[in-house]
């Protein structure tokens, strides 16, 4: 090999796939020590591969040596790197978070006997989609993240997680079935699965059948993502599973299928998609005022946060009729991502914390927790702070890059429902800020809860604001290198 | 007409069949028979339209390969947690969707 | 006349496939399904593919059939399973 | 699900079905010729058989992930069988049911052994091997040759994900050559065996466990 640079990428999915492996050997419940290391390394990796693509631009890497068409390729380019970056940043916080928040639990070992090489596998299936240039690789990437995900929803449930689980776990299984037709089209008409073969072909002339495989491929990543009016499925699973869990699902897994469809529609659809990019806008206005309105309504604390996050990926979707390769909406799109999966991360953190203190999931029972976790309560605000887009969020950042490319092509509707969207999320939040500033009860009693929880939803919480000073920094990633 | 292309048509149909099983049946056992025609439907236009001139063409068939396996391991853990799903509440059909809990 | 026998299959396999979904005895539509799945082995042999109908014959309707069979016994014992249109 | 939701489900069913099967009817010859690559390129693959050359080196990367899907099934059905504590008395093995295990089950290994062995060259391989050996586990486990699974110990995980893992340290090892599970010609036709006959058993295990954790566990009421 003349090139001596040590290559990231395929570690980036061998090493979690690893001490998944040997996590699931060590025996049930064991294996966290294993992970965090492994995610440590991890997490150093996604920082090589950002400094390598900053200083020597995009990178591919061909499995078995082949190159596509006939074999697999690995493509790093800035969108991948920012977010191997950070999903190696919020998984390791989760990972240390769910070790304390398990040795605490008091139902016994069942809901996390297998929870570290699920959390393995997840991971690497994420880090293997985020890196892959083959649609038919995607698809496999994308059923081991559904597997993984509706394990670690199921373990040791009652029975509604247990449905909730099994109605995941369905729509996520039509939706790849949806996918893999949608493949089977492009090879039946291309006789290729490589993105890159793909793209200047579907480009030159594309029949009907490819634009049947972009819109089942398009409605498979829109219910993966749990768009309106897709999302159905997302509450009871976000809501019913352990907190780590939902912290996981809530804040990295359904980002992993909106990349997928933004890749997508930037790149191999890009030559169709344009006249229907109303679509995506329109579905993600109806999630963003739905899910608000349910996060309102809602009684049990986790079901407010996991309808948040139905309102909070509809916002996603307002920048596809604003795309532009390399512009400003698919700034606000990824700031967006971020500045919600750290948030949320903490969100659900803290949330699991109040859980723990109050013994219920109910946001009446919070009265007095404003006195007795201020730490916690504080994480919550700032989190909410950002899902309302307050400055100097990422969530702000993220506002602001929308309102840019709203007024930049003339189309105001879109900026507009994202601010009405942040003072929904004002009226969620405050609901819980309010109820826990109360006086507590006399009968209230509040069990001591392990102050490591605490800090680690605060440390996201913090991260959340402060993402949006780093702004350029992830900007500049984000524009490293373009596919072709 | 080729038995390629008959297969993908006969594939694609199934697809349809099977993706309106998997959304208007309730049993959760028939969503579950659904899902894996509708699975066998891509599968068959995966092969079928590849080979729809005749001959054989070895990638789309190891990519049939991988779903089946797929398939089978997505339909045991759909049967567990059905399962688990009936010892517990005696139903063998998902509960009406709340909107809020 | 080869033509006529993969009409004649594609065309058995979507019956099968629809008794499948609409025959109103669970238990009929586990054998269509496992029925459905000896057929799918023999189109796999049709197009060729050798190594898709093996695993169809022992994946598909082998193991898949044996899941099937065995959660039907499970859920009939247990609460009486109404079964749905 | 309402009457008119139904319909209108059936409805669009139907309108997507049309508009496929018009699409299918109207395609020319795809652009790409990758049997063509695959037939130039397979006295390097280490295998002579085409599609076991793709499935395990073309774009073996593919059924390196395929594995941890079958072992993601096997963690999931764990995960809701885990605490159930209610363990049925086993009842004896039928003697006809053993004899007849000890009889045929030889034969199972050696047909597996087969399967496995002509892979390299026709239709065959670890997968349908592995199935082949699940069906001589569940033989073996329901004549009761085999104690039952109630609690995998570490052997019987070792034999689950043994193959998974022979398979993630050849692929990382060759990275070495410059790719990860970049065969060098001459050794490929060894590496892929040695891959195979780990899945081969690993499959086995994985696919018998996935049937009798699911039948074992939860068949008392």
């Amino acid at each position: 090999m003349a090139d001596v640079r040590f290559d990231p990428l395929p570690w980036l999915i061998l090493l979690p796939l690893a001490w998944a492996g040997l996590s699931f050997l060590l025996g049930p419940g064991r294996g966290a020590r294993l992970a965090l290391a492994g995610l440590s390394v991890q997490l150093a990796l996604a920082l090589l591969l950002a400094a390598q693509l900053l200083s020597g631009g995009a990178q591919i890497h061909a499995v078995g040596g082949w190159g596509a068409p006939l074999g697999i390729d690995l493509l790093a380019d800035g969108l991948a790197a920012v977010m191997l970056l950070f999903t190696q940043a919020v998984a390791l916080p989760l990972a240390a978070y769910a070790r304390v928040y398990f040795a605490d639990d008091p139902h016994g070992r069942a809901t996390h006997a297998y929870f570290w090489p699920l959390l393995g596998f997840l991971l690497a299936a994420m880090n293997a989609l985020y890196l892959s240039a083959d649609v038919f690789n995607l698809y496999v990437t994308l059923e081991l993240i559904g597997l993984a995900a509706v394990g670690l929803v199921a373990a040791g449930g009652g029975g509604s997680q247990v449905a909730a689980a099994l109605r995941y776990l369905l729509v996520s299984l039509v939706a790849s079935g949806a996918y893999l037709l949608g493949v089977a089209l492009l090879y039946g008409v291309y006789g290729t699965v490589s993105i890159a073969t793909l793209t200047p072909l579907i480009s030159a002339q594309a029949p009907l059948a490819v634009g049947l495989a972009a819109a089942l491929m398009a409605v498979a990543l829109m219910a993966k993502t749990a768009l309106f009016p897709f999302h159905f499925w997302l509450p009871p699973a976000h809501g019913g599973a352990p907190v780590p869990v939902s912290a996981l699902l809530s804040a990295l897994v359904v980002k992993a299928s909106f990349y997928l469809m933004l890749r997508l529609w930037l790149g191999l659809f890009a030559p169709l998609s344009v006249p229907l990019a109303w679509l995506p806008g329109l579905l993600g206005v109806a999630a963003i005022v739905w899910g608000s309105i349910q996060a309102i309504r809602a009684r049990r604390l986790k079901m407010l946060v996991a309808w948040s996050t139905v309102a909070q990926m509809g916002y996603l979707f307002l920048i596809f009729p604003l795309l532009a390769p390399h512009g400003v909406a698919l700034q606000a799109g990824v700031m967006q991502a971020l500045s919600h999966g750290l948030a949320k991360a903490a969100m659900f953190t803290s949330v699991g914390v109040l859980l723990r203190a109050t013994q219920r999931d109910s946001v009446d029972a919070l009265a007095g927790a404003a006195a007795r976790l201020p730490i916690t309560l504080f994480a919550f605000a700032l989190a909410g702070m950002t899902l309302m887009g307050l400055p100097p969020s990422g969530g702000f950042l993220a506002k602001w890059l929308l309102l840019e490319a709203g007024l930049r092509q003339g189309q105001w509707v879109w900026p507009v429902a994202g601010i009405i969207g942040g003072l929904l999320a004002a009226v969620y939040v405050f609901r819980v800020l309010r109820q826990a500033l109360l006086l507590a009860p006399p009968s209230s009693q509040f069990h001591p809860v392990p102050r490591s929880l605490e800090w680690i939803a605060f440390g996201l919480a913090g991260a959340s604001v402060l993402l949006g000073l780093r702004g350029v920094e992830i900007m500049a990633l984000l524009a490293v290198g373009g596919r072709s | 007409m080729s038995p390629g292309l008959i297969y993908a048509l006969a594939g694609a149909l199934l697809f349809v069949l099977g993706a309106t099983g998997v959304i208007v049946l309730a049993n959760l056992l028939r969503k579950i028979l659904a899902f894996n025609l509708l699975g066998s439907g891509a599968f068959l236009v995966l092969v079928g339209l590849a080979q729809r001139d005749g001959g054989t063409d070895p990638l789309p068939q190891a990519m049939v390969l991988t779903g089946i396996v797929v398939a089978v391991a997505a339909t045991a853990l759909a049967l567990a947690l059905l399962r688990r799903l009936h010892r517990l509440t005696g139903q063998t059909r998902l509960p009406d969707e709340k909107e809020h809990g | 006349m080869t033509l006529a026998f993969d009409l004649l299959l594609a065309l058995t396999l979507l019956w099968s496939a629809w008794r499948t979904l609409a025959s109103p005895d669970l238990s009929r539509a586990v054998v269509m399904f496992i029925v459905f799945g000896l057929l799918m082995t023999l189109a796999w042999a049709r197009l060729g593919a050798a190594d898709i109908a093996l695993a169809e014959a022992a994946i598909g309707a082998g193991l898949t059939g044996a899941l099937l069979l065995d959660a039907l016994g499970a859920l009939k014992s247990g609460a009486p399973s109404k079964e749905a249109p | 699900m309402s009457a008119f939701a139904r319909f209108a489900t059936v409805l669009l069913a139907a309108l997507f079905a049309t508009t496929l099967v018009a699409a299918m009817f109207n395609l020319g010859a795809p652009t790409v010729d990758l049997p063509g690559a695959v037939a130039a390129q397979l006295t390097h693959s280490g295998v002579a058989h085409p599609v076991a050359a793709v499935l395990l080196n073309f774009r073996g990367y593919d059924t390196l992930l395929e594995v941890a899907v079958l072992l993601l099934a096997l963690l999931g059905i764990l995960g809701v069988s885990h605490d159930d504590g209610v363990t049925t008395p086993t009842p004896p093995g039928e003697p006809v049911l053993q004899a007849l295990a000890r009889m045929a089950v030889p034969f199972m290994i050696l047909t597996a052994g087969y399967l496995l062995w002509v892979g390299a060259h026709r239709p065959g391989g670890a997968f349908q091997a592995g199935v082949v050996l699940a069906a001589a586990v569940v033989l073996l486990n329901l004549a009761r040759v085999l104690p039952a699974w109630t609690r995998p110990g570490l052997l019987l995980r070792l034999g689950w994900v043994s193959g998974f893992l022979i398979f993630l340290a050849v692929a990382a090892a060759l990275i070495s050559q410059g790719h990860l599970l970049q065969y060098p010609p001459a050794w490929a036709g060894a590496l892929i065996l040695l891959i195979e006959v780990g899945l081969t058993i690993s499959i086995g295990l994985i696919m018998s466990g996935l049937f009798l954790l699911l039948t074992e566990r939860q068949t008392s009421p």
